[in-house]
């Protein structure tokens, strides 16, 4: 278990502010946010790299703010891997052992090589490795000590696409097996979609919005945040007893709103369109002109303008064809009272 | 098009001036003495003991450089603490000091009207026309080479590395010894010779502290004011070829380092 | 932690040796001649007349090696070609020559017995003994020094910034001077006064060459054999002066210039 | 017009071998290519910023081989944005002017900071600049000369992903409305889709494949090109008239096949699941048992085994659970002829 007290720390013009953030053991916590968010420092404080200015960082009920790294049992894995280059495959993963007489009972360094596909790799060094085979040499050399805690800085963001999802796979089948705990920070909020049931994420030093990731997700409570996870519908509202008036339109959200304003979101592929207003349990429904198709991806983001208020609503290709939509026409969209967030 | 190579000619023009400035000097005084000249310098004794004299007080020059300013360069390379600058100030003076003026500081201290120069002569350590006078002279206008050298190769040492390296379990010193010292050790070592070579060259300092034992350079520079050009040329020659002996070695391995790390960039 | 800051303590003594060997002899000749001495010195008008030469000797000559150094720095920054690691080298030979040797190699080819010199001779040129030759002595010396920190500037201007300029229409030397130089202006500036330091510097080669009209440092020797440390004291003390000032302009430069990188990086 | 003919370049150790492509008047053609494809000194080429070993390039029927950049109307803007740090933002924009004599005639300066939404930072300085001014600061200077073709080396790359569909849009708009040639490479297909029309995919200094983007997705020809463009089901397989055999199901294509046996490839969205068998006109329809499902962004990827046959599909989350599906469950999925692509 990690847990960090009002952490701050300084280094060069930036600081980390008040940081309070509690990690469960053995889970795979991500920490999210915008380049120069100060994510890797985060991670450096943790594996105690940097000194923290005040504030306390406590690991299994031990306060470690003063212990030097190599006492911490804290590794990390840096984006570009930070392989040693004068070593081979082998003596990387291998670095770490002589420092740990406890390391690799329960895990032994066969299998970690064999999980990690490396055993054809052993006698090359890394300057002739490609990014998918540094990143897991640098997940076998940082897993082979068995440290209480693993550090990810951004491990898929120097890979090509492709090759993500692989990595992606491997992460998780290794915290599985392992059952050590992974803090992993990242710019891409939909890897820690795919990767971790908490997270929070962090803005300019400071900590927007802790929790599960699915509410990150549903229930932003900052507009950041909101921008963030890629809510697209984000709008300035009142509100009135269950009801949001958003650019004239009056939306239900089934519940009472406590608030006389705030912002009012709605993710886009939880906006369903029809060509006729549709009998369902929908609370919400409209219809307004579709102004732009765009291709996004795999899917299709459609925006339908009605009045004021202008609406994305992400669909797929099967959905675009049959419901025939083009430039101009006018459409249907309804959405769920639970799928209206306010904040 | 035009413009373009008007350019690049001028650039080759301005290159080949200053390659043959350094080039034809230097080739002119290789060709300039007959070989039995160059054979009756080898075989004079008083030019052997001095080529070798400076061979050596460089050397110990460039060792001590190396043994004292490594832990520095590594500081200097990794820390940032308030007055870094004045150090890195203080360390690079010695290149600007005018070099009879370093010998004359080093002899303001060593002189027995200063208490440094009385504790000297009490424990018998002379320095003014002494072995120990020229080292001393020669660590002082060396190790500013030899810092600046490893400090660049400790600073090429990515901190990542040592990061990682010490949340592994290694110590400082370990992480030191296993990762930044295999790593700059090229930069070291090219370090090292280039103090060297800047001992070697040293006339100005070690004139003024000592005269007597006679290092190569004043001897060349008696024979010339002594017996004219003719005679200090072959001296000159012989010592040259050491000095580039040594210079050759030290491009040899910046030129292996260069490909090496190239190797590594991407396309 | 006893292992660290062991380690720590060690660069820390280290360091502090380092330092103190270069500071404490420095800091005593500063302090050792007594204002009446120092007074006297400069009413000399033979001190001050050698210092403005040295002065305005190593100024021409760090001008010249700007002039002629600049395109070929600019080259060995961003072309690669056969043969250019061999230039390099050619351009360090002067940092590793022995100094009394450079004098004597550039008279090697000035003297009656050779054409260059029959050449110069039949066109008035005197290089032996003339402040003409005091500056060809000290651009062979000092151009190593701006060429390597031009060369290190320009190697930091990304040449993307020079492809796109280039892509928006502008030739090869507006690009020079519109993005190129003046992003590698500061590391100009700071190799023109390195360069112009190792000129104030120089003293075997000079003295090989022309002893008479005196540079600072000949003056400084002079006095040392003639009258010995006391009487030259003072000279040297008014030379560091102004070879400081001219130092603390380049530490003040770079520093400068650090900073403002520093500021672009990422956190 | 842009046409390569069999251009081949050498830069240090990297080859780019006999590449050749035509590129439309007014198009947006991308070239997609993992890392070290050598899709950089493709773009460098075309600039004229390296010069090529043999083949020639040819811009409006014009060989412009032996050109130097300045003199081929030919901009780029690169990946970090390349702009001159000690210019304002203005002086950087209009950098190129002085050259241009007939440029911004048709467009205005000032049209395109006010479309790029550069007004407020015209007096800044570069690095005070966020990763997304910068891109656009580099989109108005590149564009400001009026050069005949753009050339873009991965202009998202660099940025946040929540910003990268504000450039994306953006890129779409100035496309649009200065009918300028773009030519962008990046290493991230769905960038492609979102894009362009047309496109190609580079490999090791090779072209594999060129086309449009919807035949690369739907119909690569090659392992590689399948594997970029994220088709996670690629089998090899025997054929036999219009069926093909995949460790030992038999899979319907609808169509002919001439050779013996190849690849065959189905993209996962292709695939539908279902609690029955269903009556439609999928002309495949099998069962097996969910052994994996894992979230992919928004939507899900469940891995269905059948027999030897590991087959992805990706879903949305409603269908998730509507079908309720969990590990170990036996569901059918069905997929049309044509989804099924050979090669």
């Amino acid at each position: 278990m990690i847990r960090l007290e009002e952490l701050s720390v300084e280094a060069g013009d930036f600081t980390l502010r008040d940081i309070s953030l509690e990690v469960a053991e053995g889970e795979f916590f991500v920490v999210m946010g915008p380049t120069g968010a100060g994510k890797t420092m985060l991670l450096e404080s943790i594996a105690g790299l940097i000194s923290p200015l005040s504030g306390r960082i406590i690991v299994d009920e031990r306060d470690i703010t003063g212990l030097s790294p190599e006492e911490r049992g804290i590794t990390i894995v840096y984006q570009d891997c930070s392989l040693f280059p004068h070593l081979s495959v082998l003596d990387n993963i291998r670095y770490g052992l002589r420092y740990h007489r406890t390391a690799m009972s329960r895990w032994h360094l066969d299998d970690l090589i064999s999980v990690l596909d490396l055993e054809s790799l052993l006698d090359r060094y890394p300057p002739s490795l490609s990014g998918g085979e540094s990143q897991r040499v640098a997940l076998a050399r940082a897993l082979a000590v068995k440290p209480s805690i693993l550090l990810l800085d951004e491990p898929l963001n120097a890979l090509d696409p492709a090759f993500r999802g692989e990595i992606q796979t491997m992460l998780k089948r290794l915290h599985n097996q392992t059952g050590i705990t992974f803090l992993m920070v990242t710019h891409d909020f939909n890897e820690a979609l795919a990767l971790a049931r908490c997270g929070a994420v962090l803005n300019q030093g400071r900590i927007e919005q802790a929790g599960e990731i699915e509410d990150l997700f549903k229930k932003p409570r900052s507009k950041f945040v909101a921008t963030f996870v890629g809510i697209r519908n984000l709008f300035r509202a009142e509100f009135r007893e269950t009801r949001a008036r958003v650019n004239g339109l009056s939306i239900e959200t089934g519940r009472r709103l406590d608030q006389s304003d705030g912002y009012l979101a709605i993710r886009p592929e939880d906006i369903v369109l029809s060509r006729h207003q549709i009998a369902s349990s929908m609370r919400n429904s409209f219809s307004g002109e579709i102004i732009a198709i765009e291709r996004r991806g795999m899917f299709y983001e459609v925006t339908v303008q009605c009045g004021e208020l202008i609406l994305r609503s992400l669909i797929t290709r099967g959905a675009l064809e049959e419901l025939e939509l083009t430039l101009g026409k006018m459409i249907c969209f309804s959405f769920k009272a639970t799928a209206v967030h306010t904040f | 098009m035009r413009i373009k190579n008007s350019f690049l000619w001028l650039a080759l023009i301005c290159g080949l001036l200053v390659l043959g400035f350094i080039l034809f000097p230097l080739l002119r005084l290789l060709t300039a003495p007959d070989p039995e000249q160059m054979g009756e310098a080898l075989r004079d004794v008083t030019v052997r003991k001095a080529i070798w004299l400076s061979v050596h007080t460089a050397g110990l020059a460039a060792l001590i450089s190396l043994l004292l300013g490594t832990p520095l360069a590594y500081i200097l390379a990794r820390k940032r603490f308030p007055g870094k600058s004045l150090v890195e100030s203080v360390i690079d003076l010695p290149i600007v000091i005018p070099h009879p003026v370093v010998g004359i500081a080093i002899l303001s201290v060593v002189g027995r009207n200063f208490w440094l120069g009385r504790i000297l002569h009490e424990i018998g350590i002379r320095i003014m026309g002494s072995v120990t006078g020229i080292v001393v002279v020669l660590v002082f206008v060396a190790i500013p080479f030899y810092i600046n050298a490893a400090k660049n190769g400790f600073e090429a040492v990515p901190s990542r590395l040592e990061n990682v390296s010490r949340s592994l379990g290694a110590s400082l010193p370990a992480t030191f010894f296993r990762i930044t010292l295999p790593l700059a050790s090229r930069s070291i070592l090219s370090g090292f010779i280039m103090s060297m070579a800047r001992a070697l060259s040293e006339f100005g300092a070690v004139v003024v502290v000592a005269y007597h034992p006679m290092v190569a350079p004043v001897l060349i520079y008696e024979r010339f004011e002594g017996y004219g050009l003719k005679y200090s040329q072959p001296v000159a020659v012989w010592f040259i070829l050491v000095c580039l002996i040594l210079f050759l070695i030290l491009r040899v391995i910046t030129a292996d380092r260069k490909t090496r790390l190239s190797k590594g960039a991407e396309i």
